[in-house]
């Protein structure tokens, strides 16, 4: 009666290479929605939640570095979404960038979502918590792994909607009021996404970014040098609201410090990455039209991203609002490296971004468990930290040092990729606010150590009974993670920058990212 | 709000809106309509019935819990593109199958049609939490 | 037709930013909502416009004839709908909240995070 | 692979530190100092082959593509700091045991101890420059934490921040200059680049690598004008002071100058940059000197005084200037460590550093007496003590360049002189004063290291030749770029160097006498202006534009940023499509019929009323007008399914507007009537531009859609016959799946946020059914 069949009209796909293909890339994205939907459907018993909750971030992380591992030894990976052949189905598809990209969020979900665990209290958990968590994680692993344009909106759409939810999740009056602006301005972002590409698919007639960067690499664009530039100038500010550069980031430090520190930390980690990760997908890939115009304009914000956003952390007496415009000022160094474009300066870019996150994440932590023991985040407030809690104080040291880039930390090795390659190539001007900024930043770390740490507790309200010996280990672990990640990447600086460099190597060639989506020339 | 005719236009309208709402989903394969405008439609009865009598009895109504209808929803889209990549295909390959009906003729039956329910369930669940939870608050 | 369309567009765009720019929250939700039309109006104006042809196939061929609507910006063009009905939905409850808990729909009320 | 292992193992020690310390008490100190004293062991057995020009080397890549490579190497000039490192780490260990008797964070102390040896080892030792920098730059760290110790204390925070905010400034300008050296000679490793010298000179980057290195070592070796965190960084404990901010850390900069004196020297910007700071710093360290009271900070400008003329030196760069510079490195390091850690001895013991309250210590403190009186000796330069043979070189040098520059150094001389009476004279003779503790003899920990710098000063006096070919040679040969022989010998006869010599004691000796007036007299002329006023107030105006910046940025009013954003979109945007040639070719591309520019009226008309309408019932409805006009259009150009779907989501989207409105406020007008003028303006603005880009875009197709394919295939492949259905659950059903996923997301959020609110409070406003 009935008879089942499947289609196969462009390649026989029984390989087991290929299997395992379809099956890596699309796996970042199932397992955070099957964990969400699970966690929604099970939100009656909050311990099934967080036990699934759990077991679907390590499972990320796992499923993550598996991918990791298949793009380094078999390159490119691209997977047909429901077997429509590219351009005219999504494409997923898993350069080394992507996939250390998904290798990030895997990791900032495990460490987080263990954090989570002690820091969220109950009735955000049973209002949805765990679920809206891996539904952002699902939104960002999309928007790393697709290869298309509008499904890159989509997946936009996803993790902002989550992250809207996240910061408002609990209903404090300053969670209302930073939302509002975070809402507001990431909707103007995602309007003229939108807008940048109904013109764009007017003009190329397909989404398919693959394919927009093959149409786009003949001489019809030159047709409409104007138009084109203007589409790519759209993006650039629609990714650049996203990313929190000079002058769109105002959302950011409105709202970042306002909702429970584990968001604060996932968002520091993960989200502006997306819009950076989005800039240099496209300003590597598709609009290459007029480098001498927009990569340098792109220069320019870095440098005045990372002023502007070192600046406002200086100017903060509060340990998150002050860690909130430090993300601003990182953002213009991983611009900085698709500024001065090549291959040493993306490669210096993405493993910039790969340590920024952590550092940033660990960070943020740190002052949840500032917070906690304090209840309060104000550094006037704080002290004596160094006395009361050495393994914290130790542990902010590592993650402080490496965001300031001082040796042998990871940040060292990212600032000085960067450096170099600007030097390299005669920019000079970026590599003297790179460095200057550079000092800054350290300043204001120093500030926190100064105060959080080093001063003595200012008066005796400040109790330290919030946590007890043992619960704070599950507090300081996930930190530890992190940092030892920022310890490892510093002393594996080796093989983890030439990972980098082969990432940024492969940024720069499009045409290995337009092979592998659409196979040979279409 | 809780005016007499509204409540027997909402006694009457249920079932032709439920009706309506299949027919839309169904056939969106091949005219317009569709998962999305189905399950619209059949979220409106319901949402009819909390501005009539409130949202507790729509709630008795519908029976289920809204958001549950969404995670069941999200979980039948979801399934229904693991099936493609359970054969070794990429996620979302269609998978179809014939049903020769008597009256009908063959129908075409394929997880792009299980994915549409999904919407369609989701969207019921969505739309009648958002207005519940409206109805709802203080 | 696209000659006025690109008006009513940029008109749409313009209203919406006003009302994005007021101090009152509802306003600005009004000018959200507006944003997302006109956005929307531009993907498919923009797509070119077809008169009249769905791109639906008829029961009774087989294949569907040109002219008809370019399918693709349609099928976006519901996406970003249903998207934004989901981010409206979201703002109003937003918006209800956040004038609970501050006790006026002022924008200018609401800085106390910021500085 | 030992020299590695040898610099390593101090951060190994610093992990194991605290542990030990808490396990072995007050014997920690000795049983740590095992390490540094083997490894001065180990340096001095790496001297002979240093000396025949075959140092021990060691190379292993850590990051070869940003050009780091793990390689040491050991010849004259490195191992000259290592042994100084090592040898007075040792002492300055097994000090810190009685010194910090009982301190509970002595652990941490020794750890941090450790690691700046550990590091500074690194730093001398270093062949490739990154990883020199990554060793310079962990000084200034450990620098940073032992300085602020006594955290408790406002001052020492204080003092730590600038030291660190100095040095690490320098340090990011020393990376600059460094790199930029790496690629001008083509090479990361000092080994290979020490060859380069005429391609440096000659290469266009050398003026700015020169600078940016001078600039890294100047901080580093507090030269004039950044010489001013090193007296406030005596708010560390003692044997920090002794051991960073006098015999090692601060000639960090030396070093490298010293170093890379052989391929950067030669050119007037070495000359006067190098010689003129070094110069500058010279005399105003010893000026200053003179009129302080506490004892670490005298010191400490002395040291300033010293690192000057270390510098100065190295700037004349003649191959006797350089050899006085090595010996005077030995020799200050061996005299000012141990008044270092006398003055920590007598702070310890009487309570107070103040000279003005110590005096007739002698009986009491006999072995720190007798330290500290050898050690002020080779300070002051007299035979037969090392510190003579230093000055008479220095003294010589000097000579060579003319008699101003002479008389310079005599200068700075006299003020050694000054500094070495105050210091190990007058502590321990005249009157005896009262202190706030009863003095008595250090312990053996802290008696024992003056005791051996100071026997050092005196042995390496009576016997220089001991050291000049294994220890002096080596190191110089180092400095100047060529073997180098140098001949030691503490008496020269009867030359000019000798004369100033005995003038520089006589009439230091005489100042010494009057020291009392001399203080009051120059206190009056306190510094008020100095760099380290411009370093608070470049603190404070750098504060005052980080706030002045975020409250002009981040101001809190929503209205502002989105005038930021949009007009940096138009502005931008606008731009671009302007000069770039962008600008619309208006062209009807279909005709236009009658209802249809009506419904665009309407649309328009409607969403105006939506904007303007006084009632909030009144805009949502309009709102909802100009929704339904918009579906209109999808219908009347071929979209059926678009129309149903905005049709439905209007009327889904009023239902939920005027839901929400029972619960919030009217409108009220709130902006003025100049805010309403410019607010339309800009959205004019934005509003144009989408208009010429909906306009240049209609115009501009370059290749086809690639919707073919759907129309093709919806039917044959994915059994549909509305396409765009098709493409929703099939083609792009990923989109699809994303889409559901915010709309459940959206609804979770509605609900979470109406039913809770962690800060609930009651409130009666509203209230919906």
């Amino acid at each position: 009666m009935t008879s089942i069949r499947c289609r196969a009209q462009t390649f026989e796909a029984e390989h087991p290479e290929e299997f395992l293909m379809n099956v890596l890339l699309i796996l970042p994205i199932l397992i955070p929605m099957l964990t969400a939907v699970l966690a929604l459907l099970l939100q009656k018993s909050r311990s099934t939640q967080r036990a699934v909750s759990s077991i679907g971030a390590w499972t990320l992380f796992a499923a993550a570095a598996w991918l990791v591992v298949d793009v380094w030894r078999n390159g490119i990976q691209a997977a047909q979404m429901g077997n429509w052949p590219a351009p005219y189905g999504i494409t997923l598809v898993a350069d080394l960038f992507s996939a250390v990209m998904v290798l990030l969020a895997g990791i900032i979900a495990a460490a987080v979502g263990m954090y989570s665990l002690v820091s969220v209290d109950a009735q955000r958990e049973e209002f949805g918590y765990h679920s809206l968590y891996h539904f952002l994680l699902m939104g960002v692993c999309g928007a790393f792994l697709t290869g298309d344009l509008f499904n890159l909106y989509v997946w936009f759409e996803v993790m902002l909607m989550a992250s809207f939810v996240l910061m408002a999740l609990g209903g404090e009056r300053g969670q209302m009021e930073g939302a509002i602006k975070y809402v507001t301005l990431n909707l103007i972002s995602s309007a003229l996404f939108l807008s940048a590409l109904g013109l764009l698919y007017a003009i190329a007639g397909t989404l398919n970014m693959a394919d927009l960067a093959y149409k786009f690499s003949d001489v019809s664009a030159s047709q409409h040098p104007g138009l084109m530039t203007t589409l790519a100038i759209l993006f650039m500010l629609a990714f650049g609201i996203k990313a929190a550069v000079f002058p769109l980031f105002f959302w950011l430090p409105a709202s970042y410090h306002t909702p429970p520190v584990a968001v604060s930390a996932l968002f520091a980690g993960l989200l502006t990455k997306v819009g950076v990760y989005a800039l240099i997908r496209v300003f590597t890939l598709i609009f290459l039209q007029d480098v001498g115009y927009t990569h340098s304009l792109i220069l320019v914000i870095a440098g005045l991203t990372m002023v502007s956003g070192v600046l406002g952390a200086v100017a903060q007496y509060d340990f998150r609002r002050l860690l909130s415009f430090h993300i601003i000022s990182q953002i213009g160094y991983a611009l900085m490296g698709l500024g001065i474009f090549t291959a040493s300066a993306l490669g210096g870019a993405v493993f910039f971004i790969f340590h920024v996150s952590i550092a940033k994440a660990s960070l943020f932590l740190v002052s949840g468990v500032a917070q906690r023991l304090y209840r309060t985040c104000d550094l006037k407030r704080l002290g004596g930290l160094y006395q009361t809690q050495p393994m914290l104080a130790a542990l902010f040291l590592v993650s402080a040092m490496s965001l300031a880039g001082i040796p042998p930390f990871s940040g060292f090795f990212a600032k000085l990729g960067l450096v170099k390659a600007g030097l390299d190539t005669g920019q000079h001007v970026i590599v003297a606010v790179a460095l200057g900024v550079s000092l800054l930043t350290l300043f204001s770390m120093l500030k926190i150590w100064g105060e959080a740490f080093w001063k003595p507790i200012p008066d005796q309200s400040g109790t330290t009974g919030g946590l007890s010996g043992v619960r704070l280990s599950n507090w300081l672990f996930p930190i530890a993670i992190l940092s030892a990640i920022s310890v490892v990447l510093g002393l594996g600086a080796g093989p983890a920058f030439n990972f980098a460099l082969q990432a940024g190597e492969q940024l720069m060639d499009p045409s290995l990212y337009i092979q592998a989506v659409l196979g040979g020339a279409p | 709000m809780t005016s007499l005719i509204l409540r027997t236009t909402t006694r009457y309208l249920t079932p032709l809106l439920l009706i309506f709402s299949v027919f839309l989903f169904l056939r969106g394969h091949n005219q317009p309509g569709g998962g999305f405008a189905g399950g619209l439609v059949a979220a409106a009865p319901f949402a009819l019935f909390s501005i009539a009598f409130g949202a507790a009895e729509a709630r008795r109504v519908l029976q289920v819990e809204p958001r549950w209808l969404i995670g069941v929803g999200l979980l039948a889209a979801l399934a229904s593109g693991v099936i493609g990549l359970l054969g070794g295909y990429p996620f979302l390959t269609g998978t179809w199958g014939y049903l020769k009906l008597p009256g009908f003729g063959v129908l075409d039956i394929g997880t792009p049609l299980f994915f549409d329910l999904g919407v369609y369930l989701a969207v019921i669940g969505v739309t009648l939490s958002i207005i519940f939870a409206l109805e709802e608050a203080e | 037709m696209e000659v006025i369309l690109a008006f009513v567009i940029g008109g749409l765009f313009a209203l919406a930013i006003y009302m994005l720019l007021r101090r009152s929250l509802v306003k600005l939700l009004i000018g959200l909502a507006l944003l997302s039309h006109a956005a929307n109006l531009l993907i498919f104006t923009a797509a070119k416009l077809t008169r009249g042809r769905p791109p639906v196939i008829g029961m009774e061929t087989a294949a569907l004839e040109p002219p008809f609507a370019d399918p693709l910006p349609q099928a976006l063009i519901l996406t970003a709908i249903v998207i934004s009905f989901g981010v409206m939905a979201f703002a109003l409850a937003l918006a209800f909240r956040a004038y609970r808990s501050v006790g006026t729909d002022d924008l200018d009320q609401m800085q106390s995070t910021d500085v | 692979m030992m020299l590695a292992i040898s610099v390593l193992s101090g951060f190994g020690l610093a992990f194991a530190a605290p542990i030990l310390s808490r396990r072995f008490g007050r014997a920690a100190g000795w049983i740590l100092a095992l390490l540094p004293a083997g490894l001065t062991l180990y340096f001095i057995g790496l001297l002979p082959s240093a000396a025949a020009a075959r140092p021990a080397a060691f190379s292993a890549p850590w990051a070869p593509d940003l050009g780091l490579v793990f390689s040491f190497r050991a010849d004259g000039l490195g191992l000259l700091f290592a042994l100084l490192i090592s040898g007075i780490g040792a002492l300055v260990v097994t000090y810190t045991g009685g010194y910090l008797k009982g301190n509970p964070n002595l652990g941490k102390f020794y750890a941090w101890l450790l690691v700046f040896m550990a590091a500074m080892l690194g730093v001398a030792l270093a062949d490739n420059m990154i990883l020199l920098f990554v060793f310079w730059e962990l000084t200034s760290i450990s620098s940073y934490i032992l300085i602020g110790f006594e955290h408790e204390r406002a001052s020492a925070r204080a003092a730590a921040l600038q030291a660190f905010l100095v040095t690490g400034g320098g340090g990011l300008a020393l990376l600059a200059g460094l790199l930029l050296l790496g690629s001008a000679g083509g090479t990361l490793e000092l080994s290979a680049l020490l060859g380069q010298g005429d391609v440096l000179r000659a290469s266009p980057f050398y003026f700015p690598a020169v600078l940016l290195i001078l600039l890294g070592a100047f901080t580093k070796s507090a030269q004039f004008p950044f010489h001013f965190w090193l007296p406030n960084a005596m708010e560390a404990p003692t044997p920090v002071s002794a051991y960073l901010h006098s015999a090692t850390m601060v000639k960090a900069g030396i070093y490298l100058l010293a170093r890379l004196g052989p391929v950067l020297n030669g050119t007037d910007v070495w000359v006067y940059a190098v010689g003129g700071v070094g110069a500058a710093t010279m005399l105003v360290g010893g000026y200053l000197a003179l009129s302080q009271t506490d004892l670490k900070r005298l010191l400490a400008y002395s040291t300033v005084s010293a690192l000057g003329m270390l510098t100065l030196l190295i700037g004349l760069g003649s191959p006797h200037a350089l050899e006085a510079a090595i010996v005077l490195l030995l020799a200050h390091g061996l005299y000012k460590g141990a008044l270092f850690l006398v003055a920590g001895a007598l702070d310890h013991e009487t309570g107070t550093r103040d000279i003005t309250q110590l005096g007739g210590l002698f009986s009491a403190m006999k072995l720190t007496a007798i330290a500290g009186g050898i050690a002020a000796l080779s300070m002051a330069g007299l035979p037969p003590l090392f510190g003579f043979l230093s000055k008479e070189l220095t003294y010589e040098a000097a000579l060579e360049f003319g008699p101003w520059l002479a008389g310079a150094v005599v200068l700075a001389g006299l003020s050694f002189v000054f500094v070495a009476g105050v210091v190990g004279v007058g502590p321990f003779w005249g009157k005896q004063k009262q202190t706030p503790k009863s003095p008595h003899e250090a312990p053996l920990s802290m008696w024992l290291g003056p005791a051996i710098l100071a026997g050092l000063s005196l042995l390496l006096g009576i016997f220089p030749n001991s050291i000049s070919r294994f220890l002096i040679s080596p190191a110089a040969s180092g400095a100047i770029g060529e073997s180098t022989s140098v001949k030691l010998a503490l008496w020269h006869g009867v030359n000019p160097a000798f004369v100033l010599s005995v003038a520089t004691i006589l009439i230091g000796a005489g100042l010494f006498a009057a020291r009392h007036p001399i203080r009051s007299g120059l206190s009056r002329f306190a510094w008020r202006w100095g760099p380290s006023f411009f370093y608070d107030r470049s603190l404070d105006a750098l504060n005052a534009l980080a706030r002045g910046q975020t409250r002009l940025l981040q101001s809190g009013y929503l209205r502002f940023y989105l005038f930021a954003i949009i007009l940096t979109v138009t502005g931008l945007a606008g731009f671009t499509l302007f000069t770039r040639g962008g600008l619309p070719v208006p062209v009807a591309v279909s005709e236009v019929r009658f209802y249809e520019a009506a419904l665009a009226l309407l649309i328009l008309l409607a969403a105006f009323v939506a904007t303007v309408s006084w009632s909030r019932l009144g805009a949502v409805a309009a709102l909802g007008v100009a929704g339904y006009g918009v579906a209109l259009i999808y219908l009347l150009f071929g979209a059926p399914d678009l129309a149903m779907t905005q049709f439905l989501i209007e009327s889904l989207t009023v239902i939920l507007f005027v839901l929400a409105f029972y619960h919030l406020p009217h409108f009220a007008q709130l902006s003025s009537r100049t805010a309403r003028v410019r607010d339309g303006l800009i959205a004019l603005l934005a509003g144009g531009l989408m208009t010429s880009l909906v306009l240049s875009a209609v115009d501009a197709q370059l290749h086809p859609s690639i919707s073919g394919y759907f129309v093709e295939n919806a039917l044959p492949l994915a059994h549909g016959r509305n396409i765009v259905n098709v493409i929703l659950v099939d083609f792009r059903g990923i989109d699809t799946m994303g889409e559901i996923t915010v709309l459940g997301i959206a609804a979770i959020g509605v609900y979470a946020l109406l039913k809770l609110h962690t800060d609930r409070k009651k409130d009666k406003k509203g209230g919906g059914e």
